[in-house]
């Protein structure tokens, strides 16, 4: 980036102006804004929006600013510079994450690739009961509730939330990396198993 | 070295470690009775015993206990046993396999997570409102005092008289039946309920009929019935012990 | 306002890269941090710490920026400019309210024609606790709190708030609709309540 190019910080343009009403709104709001949330409380075109987001994207840019701004859980949101974590770790804690255990981590997943799911599937998946541990997730807020299942007496389903996404930096749900196919794995496992249990039919 | 040739000594199975796998994929073999900790602690043993690192045995070891913990696992969701009950074996194999991919599968996703994790440990960003944040502004739209005085006379209104209807409904005293049975008895070694109760109300055959179970608890009378809904027979208690209330027992005569 | 300078916002100083960690802590933060927090998070001097505020003061200043340093009690805090303010209110704004709850209209009234009054005592009269509704309340603005019951510990009394008479087309509380089946002042209402609520709890 052209790092060294001074930056006039007072001029009287109206995307200046736009900016500065969007950086406002970021060192306030409680959650990421989308363009369009951006857009009806400035009371702008979400396309001007956008402009003075590229100008605070540069402005506000990891290395040249300890504010950062982020595009995350489908929004716009400031978080601090990476360079200044260790300071902000002696002063904050991190409650969502602190504590994360192998079996939340799995749930987790289990949420995030075929959610909305229910706690009976995901007992099915893990192969033990999911109670508790759903219930830690949706108390630290990485998943909710999202409707039942179809039929009456549906078991509640889940899906991961906006914080999800912003815990784990992703833009959004899409930004999960593809797994290996299902199938291919299941053949290979089958595979494994038959040989093993038919050389004894022999 | 062949992991399905593993000799096994367990307590529900004793041979090679196929011949379990073939049993339990054709559900000839319950898994609940089986001590997969046993037969890892087996493998263990047979892997010292050889003194290197087979690392494709113990791959395919992983795999087939995993396969038998799965399977195991299993019995905890009943409902999903029955279905996988109907399952042919070669079927059941099948979904095996599959779920066992399924699981693998969310595992993967699991370590990403967890990798991905650590990696955003110097994101620090602000969780709820900032410090200095407008408050929210709850408006409510302009309202009558009349809605005061209405909700104020509501709470200043005596609560209705309480009916005390259903408290007329007057139970007879059990001392009043007990009384009665003992008289009868006193008079015939055995007499039929049915024939007793017969013009009584509702409310007075119930609390009779709790007189005649209290005799029973006391010893003092036996009940015979033919069959259900057949006349109750009481028959007076023929013995001093079998008259004797159960709370004295027989340790107070000692 | 030597509005005009250029300033350049990557820069190896020392103090720059202080700022940046400040500014990174301060954005993170849902307190207003004292200098000596901010001291002991960035592992710096207090004095230094003051130089880099002073500096963000400047930077994050009323018309210049839309994200604003402010001295608040208690420390130091991130803020949106005032002319943002507009923009900030359509963002936290909710829908206009149509009513309210029947427990929040028994307690408002309780509060209006009794008032002050305590959490107990509302509550003896409505015959429930009292304490999410009168939180409710005091959010909306329409009653505040108004000193406390006489003797150690007395509970604390809530009053109506000029909001309340003005969301009710009231001048004043003397206009208040007058109960005389149920009481002629406070008084008598206050004791005819507490006569039914006793009758009804037994």
């Amino acid at each position: 980036m052209d790092g060294d190019r001074p930056l006039r910080l007072i001029t009287s343009s109206p995307v200046d102006r736009l900016a500065r009403t969007v950086e406002a709104l970021l060192v306030v709001a409680s959650q990421p804004l989308s363009a369009d949330e951006l857009a009806a409380a400035a009371n702008e075109d979400p396309e001007r929006i956008e402009t003075a987001l590229r100008l605070l994207a540069e402005r506000f840019a990891e290395g040249r600013s300890g504010i950062v701004l982020e595009h995350v859980a489908g929004g716009w949101a400031f978080r601090a510079s990476r360079e200044a974590a260790e300071a902000c770790g002696r002063l904050f804690e991190r409650p969502v994450e602190r504590g994360l255990t192998a079996a939340s981590l799995e749930t987790l997943a289990i949420v995030a690739y075929l959610g909305p799911v229910s706690r009976p599937e995901i007992a099915r998946i893990r192969g033990v009961a999911a109670d508790s541990v759903v219930a830690g997730l949706v108390e630290r807020g990485l998943i909710a509730e999202a409707g039942r299942e179809e039929g009456i007496g549906g078991a509640v389903r889940y899906r991961t939330t906006p914080l999800f996404e912003r815990v784990f930096g992703l833009e959004s749900l899409s930004q999960l990396p593809r797994l290996d196919d299902v199938g291919e794995d299941a053949v290979e496992i089958r595979a494994r198993l038959e040989t093993v249990a038919e050389r004894r039919g022999a | 070295m062949e992991v399905r040739e593993l000799e096994l000594d367990l307590d529900a199975f004793e041979g090679p470690f196929d011949l379990l796998l073939t049993l339990v994929l054709k559900e000839e073999l319950d898994l609940a009775e089986v001590d997969i900790a046993g037969i890892v602690i087996a493998f263990c043993e047979r892997l010292a015993e050889r003194g290197e690192l087979d690392l494709e045995a113990c791959g395919e070891f992983l795999v087939l206990v995993a396969a038998l913990l799965e399977l195991k696992a299993r019995g905890l969701f009943p409902d999903e046993e029955a279905e996988l009950l109907e399952l042919e074996p070669e079927e059941a194999a099948e979904e095996l396999a599959r779920r066992l991919a399924e699981y693998r599968r969310a595992k993967e996703a699991a370590a990403w997570l967890a990798e991905r994790l650590e990696g955003e440990g110097d994101r620090f960003f602000r969780l709820g409102p900032a410090p200095l944040a407008p408050r929210v502004e709850r408006r409510l739209a302009p309202q009558e005092p009349a809605v005061l005085v209405a909700a104020l006379r509501a709470l200043a209104a005596e609560p209705p008289a309480v009916s005390l209807a259903h408290l007329e409904l007057r139970f007879p005293p059990v001392s009043q039946f007990l009384e009665r049975f003992r008289a009868l008895l006193g008079r015939r070694r055995v007499f039929d309920l049915d024939a007793e109760l017969d013009g009584m109300t509702r409310i007075e055959q119930a609390v009779a009929f709790l007189a005649v179970l209290e005799l029973r608890r006391s010893g003092e009378v036996a009940l015979e019935q033919a069959a259900p809904f057949a006349p109750i027979r009481v028959r007076r208690a023929e013995s001093e012990t079998e008259r004797r209330p159960a709370w004295t027992g027989t340790a107070r005569s000692a």
